[in-house]
C-alpha cells in the first residue's frame, strides 16, 4: 500500500485533503457549494481556449477560473446561485465553441481538468504544496470576517465589513486552489472532499476552531481510507472518495439526530 | 431578411427539428425553472443533470435504455437531496453537494466496471453538449408527452408550491405539507432535467432552466406575466440560437459553425444581462425623476 | 447484497485485467489499449506478462479513475505501448508518478511522427501494427537479449500473418476504390482510406462527435442526405460509443436500408488484431458488395 | 456638571428608497447617556432611520454627523429585530459575541484573555452568562435577543441602536427587557436608542422621544413631544392625547390615512 508508486499519491492527497477540508469549512458555512463545483468544472473552457490560441493550457485554466470567480463574486447581491449557474454554462458553452473552432482531437483539454491522484509526478508535489499554503494563508487572514459574514451578514456590514470584497477574496482563493490542484488530483475528488467532510464536521462540534480542524481531519481520513480501500479492492479512488464523503455526512446527521439535540 | 435568415434555413430538416425540440424543452424548462429560481434551487437544477449521468452509466452497465437510466438516476438523486435537505437554502446547498459528490463517485465506479466488462453496449457518458438537431421522431414524441405531463403536474401542484416557495412558515401554518410539496416539485424538476440533459445536454438544460426564469423574475410583476415572459425568453433564445448557429456556418470559409449550445447559452446570458441593465437603469431613472 | 456486490466486482476485476500468465520472472509489459497488449502478447509469448489497461476506452475523462492495480502494473512495467496523441494521456501521468529510467515507453503517435494528430485512431491504419511489432521486438530484445531469437521468430510470424490483412485491404481497394461511405466518428477512417474508399462525411462532423460537442445543422443535413439519398454504400458507426446523435444516424440508416458496419474502437477481447482487422474489412466488403449489415463482430 | 456631549446629530435628512419618500427633513440628536425611544407605527420608517444612522442607507439630502469621531471610528452597536441564523453554524454564543469585537478585522491576531473577559462581562451585563457555551443556532428568540445585545455591546459603543426589541413580547417580557436595558445603560455607560410602536412600555425609562409619522419626526423630552399640538402638526390632522392611569393614549381621527384598527399607537385600556 505504501509502495513507491503510491508515495506521491499519499503526499499530494494529504495536502489536497487538508486544503479541501479547510476551504470546505467555509464553503459549507457560506453556502458556496455551487461555486465550488462551478469554478473548477467551468475552467474547462479556459483549457480549450488555450489550445485554440496555442498557449499552455494551465494559463487558460487559471484565466477562466479567475474570471468565473470574479463573475460569481461580483453578482453576489441578488441570487448568487443564478449567477453561478450562468457563469458555469457560459464557460462550458465557450469551451464548446473553442473546440468547434479548432476541430482538432482535444481530449487533453478535459484530461487536464480531470487529474489522476495515482498519477502525480514528483515534480508537481512542490507546486501543490506551495499553492495549498498560499490558499491556507489567505483563508487564515480572512478567517474571522468569513465566519462573521457567514453567521450574520447584516451585523458584519454594520461593523464595516465589505461583503463584496470578502466574497471576491474567497472566490479567488477557491479559483486558485481549483486551477492548480484540480489538474493534479481531479475535480471529482476535490469537490467531494470540499463538501462531505466539512458538512459532517460542523454537526459534531459547535466551536468554530474545532469544526475547522475536525473538517480537515475528517477530510484527510476520508482520503486515506479511500486510497487504502482502493488499493485493497482495486476499484477507482474517486468512487471511494465520493461515497465515503457522502457517508461521512449522513453518519454525522444520523449521529446528531440519535443524540437528540445538536451539541 | 437575408441578413438574418440564410437561404434555405427553414427547408433544413435539422433546423426544423432543432427549433421544434428547442421550443418544447424551453417551454417546460421555463415553467419548471421559475420555481427553481424562486426557491434558489439552481444548484440542484444543474446537479441533477450530473447526477443523471450516474444513472446513464448504470444503464450502460446493467443494459437498459440510457434514457430510462438518465431519468431514473435523476429521480433517485432528487429523492436523496430531499431526504437530506432542509428548507434553509444553505443546508439544501450542502445536501445537493453531498448527493452530487456521491453520485459522481458512483458514476466513476460504473464507468470503471464498464471498461472491464466486455459488453459492446456503449456507456452513456456525461453529455455536456447533446444536439438539438438530431433528435429522432420517437424521442421527440417521448419528450413532448413527458413535457405535457410535467406541465399538467406543475399546474396541479402550482398553488401550494407557490405558497411554500414564498413563505414556508405561513404555508405550514395553513396545513400545507411543505416537505411533500417540495419533494414533489424536486421530482418534477428531476424528470425535466434528466430528460433534457440526455436530449440536449446538461449545459443547455441548465441554461434554459435557470436563465429565462431569472430574467423574467426581474421584469415580471404577476405570476402569469412572469411565466409568459420566461417562456418567451426561453423560446426566443432557442429560436435565435438555432438561427445563429445555422448562419455561423457561412461566416468562415472553413465552415466551422458555432455549436448551437454555445449560441443558445450566449443568448440566454445576453438576455439576463440586458434585463438586469434595463431594470437597474429604469429604477434609477424613476428614483431620479422624483427628486 | 453488499457481499454479493463485492464478489461480483472482484470477479469482474479478475476477468478485466486477465493477464496472460507467464513463468515467474516474465517481463512485465503494459498495453495501454488492449489491441497493443495483444501485439505485445503475440510477440513476447511465454516471456512476458501483459496487462492491458483500456479494454473499452469508452469512458468519460470526467470519471476515468485509474485503480491502484493499473498504477502498480505501470510502476512494474519494463515496456509500455501506448497510443499517444492525447488518446491515453492518463498513461503519461501514471508513468510520471513512478519515474523509472529503465522503463521503455513506445508511443505509437511518436512512431508515426504524429504526436498532434486530428485523428488518433492509429491502430486502424494497416501500416501501424507492423511498425509497432518491429519497435517492441527491438525493445524486448534489448530487455532480454537471451530470448532474442524467440522474439524475432514470433515477430516474423506476426508480420507474416499481418500480410493477410494488407492483402485483404488491397483486394478491397481493387474492388471498391472510389466507393463512398459515411461514418459517425473518424475511428475507422485510416482503414477505410487504405481501402480506397471515399469518406463522404465531412471531417468537421466526425470531429465534433468525437469531441462530444454538437455538430452544425448543415453538416447533420449533409450526413442525413448521404443516408436518405443512398449516396453512400455503408454507414460505418462506432459500435462502442453511442450518443443520441450517432444513434439517430444509425436508426436513419437502418430505415433507409443503408448497410451498417460496426466499427469497434477497441479490439473485442475474443479476437486478435489480425482477425479483428479481417473481420472489419469483411464487414465493409459485405456492406458494399451485398448491402449486408454487420452490427457485431465479437 | 457640563452638558452631555452629542454623539450623533441627524441634520435635515431626506431619504428616498426605490422612488418612495420615506423620511423628510428629519432633525434630532442623541447625547451621551440618553435613553431615546423612536416611536412610530409599522412602516413609518423606523428601521430606515436606524439604517441611516448606521450608514447602511444614504440620505438624499442632509447629513448624519458624529461630532466626536470620524465615520469609521464611530462607536455604535446595533441589535436588529431579526437575524437569520443557520441552525448548524458551528459557533458558540461566546464565539458569536466575540465576533462583535473583531469579526470585521482581517488577519491572524489571537484573542487575548482580555477579549474573553470582556465577552463574559457583556454576557453578564445582559444576564445571559449561562448561554455562553450554547450553540448559537439553538437559541430561542428571547435568548437570541440578549445575545445580540451582548454582541452589540462588546465593542464598548457609545450608542446602542435596537430595532423593535419589544415586538412580539408579552407584557411581562417587555418589562424585563426594558428594565434590563435600563441596567445596561447604567452599567455600560451607553446611550440607547430603540424603536418601538408602543410608547407606554418605555415611559419609565425614556428621557427623550423621536416620534415618526407621515415621514416627518418630532423629537425632544417625552412631555414636550407627546402633546396634541405637536402630534397634530406631525400627522397633519387633529390628534388627541389622553393620559389615563399614567399611560398615553393617542387618538387619531378616523380621517387619518391609516385606519384606526391598524394603528398600534391606539392603546385601549
Amino acid at each position: 500500500m505504501f509502495s513507491s508508486f503510491m508515495t506521491n499519491a499519499w503526499i499530494v492527497g494529504t495536502v489536497v485533503a487538508l486544503l479541501a477540508g479547510a476551504t470546505g469549512f467555509f464553503v459549507v458555512l457560506r453556502g458556496s457549494s455551487f461555486a465550488a463545483h462551478a469554478i473548477p468544472n467551468g475552467a474547462f473552457a479556459g483549457a480549450a481556449g488555450a489550445a485554440l490560441v496555442g498557449v499552455t493550457p494551465l494559463v487558460g485554466l487559471i484565466t477562466f477560473a479567475v474570471m468565473a470567480s470574479v463573475g460569481i463574486g461580483a453578482s453576489r447581491r441578488h441570487r448568487s446561485d443564478v449567477a453561478t449557474a450562468m457563469a458555469l454554462v457560459m464557460m462550458l458553452a465557450l469551451g464548446a465553441a473553442f473546440l468547434s473552432l479548432s476541430a482538432a482531437y482535444e481530449p487533453q483539454v478535459e484530461a487536464l481538468l480531470f487529474g489522476e491522484i495515482l498519477g502525480v509526478a514528483t515534480t508537481s508535489i512542490a507546486p501543490v504544496v506551495i499553492i495549498a499554503s498560499l490558499c491556507a494563508a489567505a483563508l487564515a487572514v480572512m478567517y474571522r470576517p468569513l465566519l462573521f459574514n457567514a453567521a450574520a451578514p447584516d451585523l458584519a456590514a454594520v461593523r464595516g465589513l465589505n461583503p463584496q470584497r470578502l466574497e471576491m477574496g474567497f472566490m479567488l482563493t477557491l479559483a486558485l486552489g481549483a486551477a492548480l490542484t484540480v489538474p493534479v488530483v481531479g475535480a471529482l475528488l476535490t469537490f467531494s472532499l470540499t463538501v462531505g467532510p466539512p458538512a459532517a464536521a460542523r454537526l459534531v462540534t459547535r466551536r468554530p476552531g474545532s469544526a475547522l480542524v475536525a473538517s480537515m481531519v475528517l477530510s484527510v481520513i476520508t482520503l486515506w481510507a479511500s486510497i487504502a480501500a482502493s488499493y485493497q479492492s482495486n476499484l477507482p479512488v474517486g468512487f471511494f472518495v465520493g461515497s465515503l464523503s457522502a457517508l461521512a455526512y449522513v453518519a454525522a446527521r444520523v449521529l446528531t439526530q440519535w443524540r437528540g439535540r445538536r451539541v | 431578411m437575408h441578413w438574418l435568415f440564410e437561404p434555405g434555413i427553414w427547408s433544413n430538416a435539422a433546423v426544423r427539428t432543432g427549433a421544434g425540440v428547442g421550443v418544447v424543452v424551453a417551454t417546460v424548462s421555463a415553467l419548471v425553472g421559475l420555481f427553481t429560481v424562486m426557491r434558489s434551487q439552481s444548484f440542484a437544477g444543474h446537479a441533477l443533470a450530473d447526477v443523471a449521468t450516474a444513472g446513464g452509466a448504470g444503464a450502460g452497465l446493467f443494459g437498459f435504455s440510457p434514457l430510462a437510466g438518465f431519468v431514473i438516476g435523476s429521480l433517485l438523486g432528487a429523492g436523496a437531496m430531499e431526504a437530506i435537505g432542509v428548507e434553509r437554502v444553505r443546508q439544501r446547498d450542502v445536501a445537493t453537494g453531498v448527493v452530487l459528490g456521491g453520485a459522481t463517485g458512483l458514476a466513476a465506479l460504473f464507468l470503471y466496471l464498464i471498461t472491464l466488462s466486455s459488453s459492446s453496449a456503449g456507456s452513456t457518458q456525461s453529455i455536456l453538449f447533446g444536439s438539438l438537431f438530431t433528435v429522432s421522431n420517437s424521442s421527440f414524441g417521448v419528450i413532448a408527452v413527458v413535457a405535457a405531463a410535467v406541465c399538467l403536474a406543475l399546474a396541479a401542484l402550482g398553488r401550494p408550491l407557490l405558497f411554500v416557495s414564498v413563505s414556508p412558515d405561513a404555508a405550514r401554518a395553513r396545513g400545507v405539507a411543505v416537505r411533500r410539496v417540495a419533494l414533489a416539485y424536486t421530482l418534477l424538476m428531476a424528470v425535466t432535467v434528466g430528460l433534457s440533459a440526455i436530449v440536449i445536454g446538461s449545459v443547455l438544460s441548465t441554461a434554459l432552466l435557470i436563465g429565462p426564469p431569472a430574467a423574467a423574475l426581474r421584469l415580471g410583476r404577476g405570476l402569469w406575466t412572469t411565466l409568459a415572459l420566461a417562456v418567451a425568453l426561453g423560446v426566443g433564445a432557442v429560436g435565435f440560437g438555432v438561427v445563429a448557429s445555422y448562419d455561423s456556418y457561412y461566416w468562415w470559409p472553413s465552415h466551422r459553425a458555432l455549436p448551437v449550445s454555445f449560441c443558445v447559452v450566449a443568448l440566454v446570458v445576453l438576455e439576463l444581462v440586458l434585463v438586469n441593465v434595463v431594470v437597474r437603469t429604469t429604477r434609477r431613472r424613476d428614483a431620479g425623476a422624483r427628486v | 447484497m453488499a457481499l454479493a456486490l463485492t464478489l461480483s466486482v472482484s470477479a469482474l476485476t479478475l476477468a478485466g485485467c486477465a493477464p496472460t500468465r507467464g513463468p515467474s520472472g516474465a517481463i512485465e509489459v503494459v498495453g495501454a489499449e488492449v489491441q497493443y497488449g495483444d501485439v505485445l502478447a503475440q510477440i513476447g509469448g511465454a516471456y512476458v506478462h501483459v496487462t492491458s489497461i483500456m479494454n473499452n476506452p469508452n469512458t468519460d475523462p470526467h470519471n476515468f479513475g485509474a485503480t491502484p492495480g493499473v498504477a502498480r502494473s505501470i510502476a512494474a512495467a519494463r515496456l509500455i505501448v501506448q497510443n499517444g496523441a492525447g488518446y491515453d494521456s492518463f498513461m503519461n501521468q501514471l508513468e510520471a508518478a513512478s519515474a523509472n529510467s529503465s522503463r521503455v515507453v513506445i508511443s505509437v503517435a511518436a512512431l508515426r511522427h504524429q504526436t498532434a494528430a486530428a485523428n488518433p485512431h492509429f491502430w486502424y491504419d494497416p501500416a501501424t501494427m507492423p511498425m509497432v511489432a518491429t519497435a517492441l521486438t527491438g525493445d524486448l530484445v534489448r530487455i532480454a537479449p537471451a530470448h532474442a531469437a524467440y522474439f524475432r521468430a514470433r515477430e516474423t510470424t506476426f508480420l507474416r500473418e499481418w500480410r493477410a490483412v494488407t492483402a485483404a485491404v488491397a483486394s478491397a481497394r481493387a474492388q471498391f476504390a472510389g466507393r463512398r461511405v459515411a461514418t459517425t466518428e473518424p475511428v475507422g477512417d485510416y482503414l477505410l482510406s487504405a481501402m480506397g474508399l471515399t469518406i463522404a462525411t465531412p471531417f468537421r462532423f466526425q470531429a465534433d462527435v468525437m469531441n462530444g460537442i454538437d455538430p452544425s445543422p448543415q453538416d447533420i443535413v449533409t450526413q442525413q442526405r448521404l443516408l436518405t439519398g443512398h449516396a453512400v454504400g455503408a454507414l460505418c458507426y462506432n459500435a462502442q460509443v453511442t450518443s443520441p446523435v450517432t444513434q439517430s444516424l444509425v436508426d436513419l440508416a437502418a430505415a433507409n436500408h443503408v448497410a451498417l458496419v460496426a466499427i469497434y474502437e477497441t479490439m473485442p477481447r475474443s479476437l486478435h488484431v489480425q482477425s479483428w482487422m479481417l473481420a472489419e474489412i469483411a464487414a465493409v466488403r459485405d456492406a458494399l458488395a451485398h448491402g449486408t449489415s454487420t452490427r457485431s463482430i465479437a | 456638571m457640563s452638558a452631555p456631549a452629542t454623539i450623533v446629530d441627524v441634520r435635515g435628512v431626506d431619504v428616498e428608497l426605490g422612488g418612495r419618500r420615506i423620511l423628510t427633513d428629519v432633525n434630532f440628536s442623541v447625547r451621551s447617556g440618553d435613553f431615546t425611544g423612536l416611536i412610530g407605527s409599522n412602516g413609518a420608517g423606523k428601521t430606515t432611520l436606524l439604517r441611516l444612522m448606521l450608514g447602511l442607507v444614504q440620505p438624499t439630502q442632509g447629513e448624519v454627523v458624529w461630532p466626536s469621531h470620524a465615520r469609521e471610528q464611530r462607536r455604535v452597536g446595533y441589535v436588529p429585530q431579526k437575524v437569520a441564523l443557520d441552525v448548524d453554524v458551528p459557533l458558540r454564543v461566546r464565539d458569536f459575541v466575540a465576533l462583535g469585537d473583531d469579526g470585521h478585522r482581517y488577519g491572524l491576531r489571537r484573542r487575548t484573555p482580555d477579549t474573553w473577559r470582556r465577552v463574559h462581562d457583556v454576557l453578564d451585563a445582559v444576564e445571559a452568562s449561562d448561554l455562553a457555551e450554547r450553540r448559537i443556532g439553538a437559541l430561542s428568540g428571547g435568548e437570541l435577543q440578549r445575545v445580540l445585545m451582548a454582541h452589540a455591546l462588546v465593542s464598548a459603543p457609545e450608542l446602542l441602536l435596537l430595532d423593535e426589541p419589544l415586538a412580539n413580547l408579552d407584557p411581562g417580557a417587555t418589562e424585563d427587557i426594558v428594565s434590563l436595558l435600563a441596567r445596561v445603560r447604567e452599567r455600560e455607560h451607553v446611550a440607547i436608542l430603540l424603536s418601538a410602536h408602543d410608547i407606554n412600555s418605555l415611559l419609565g425609562v425614556m428621557d427623550r422621544v423621536v416620534y415618526i409619522a407621515n415621514a416627518h419626526v418630532a423629537s425632544g423630552p417625552t412631555d414636550e413631544v407627546v402633546r396634541p399640538d405637536v402630534l397634530s402638526k406631525l400627522y397633519g390632522h387633529h390628534v388627541d392625547v389622553v393620559r389615563v392611569h399614567g399611560r398615553f393614549l393617542v387618538v387619531t381621527g378616523t380621517t387619518s390615512q391609516e385606519p384606526v384598527a391598524e394603528h398600534p399607537d391606539l392603546v385601549v385600556e
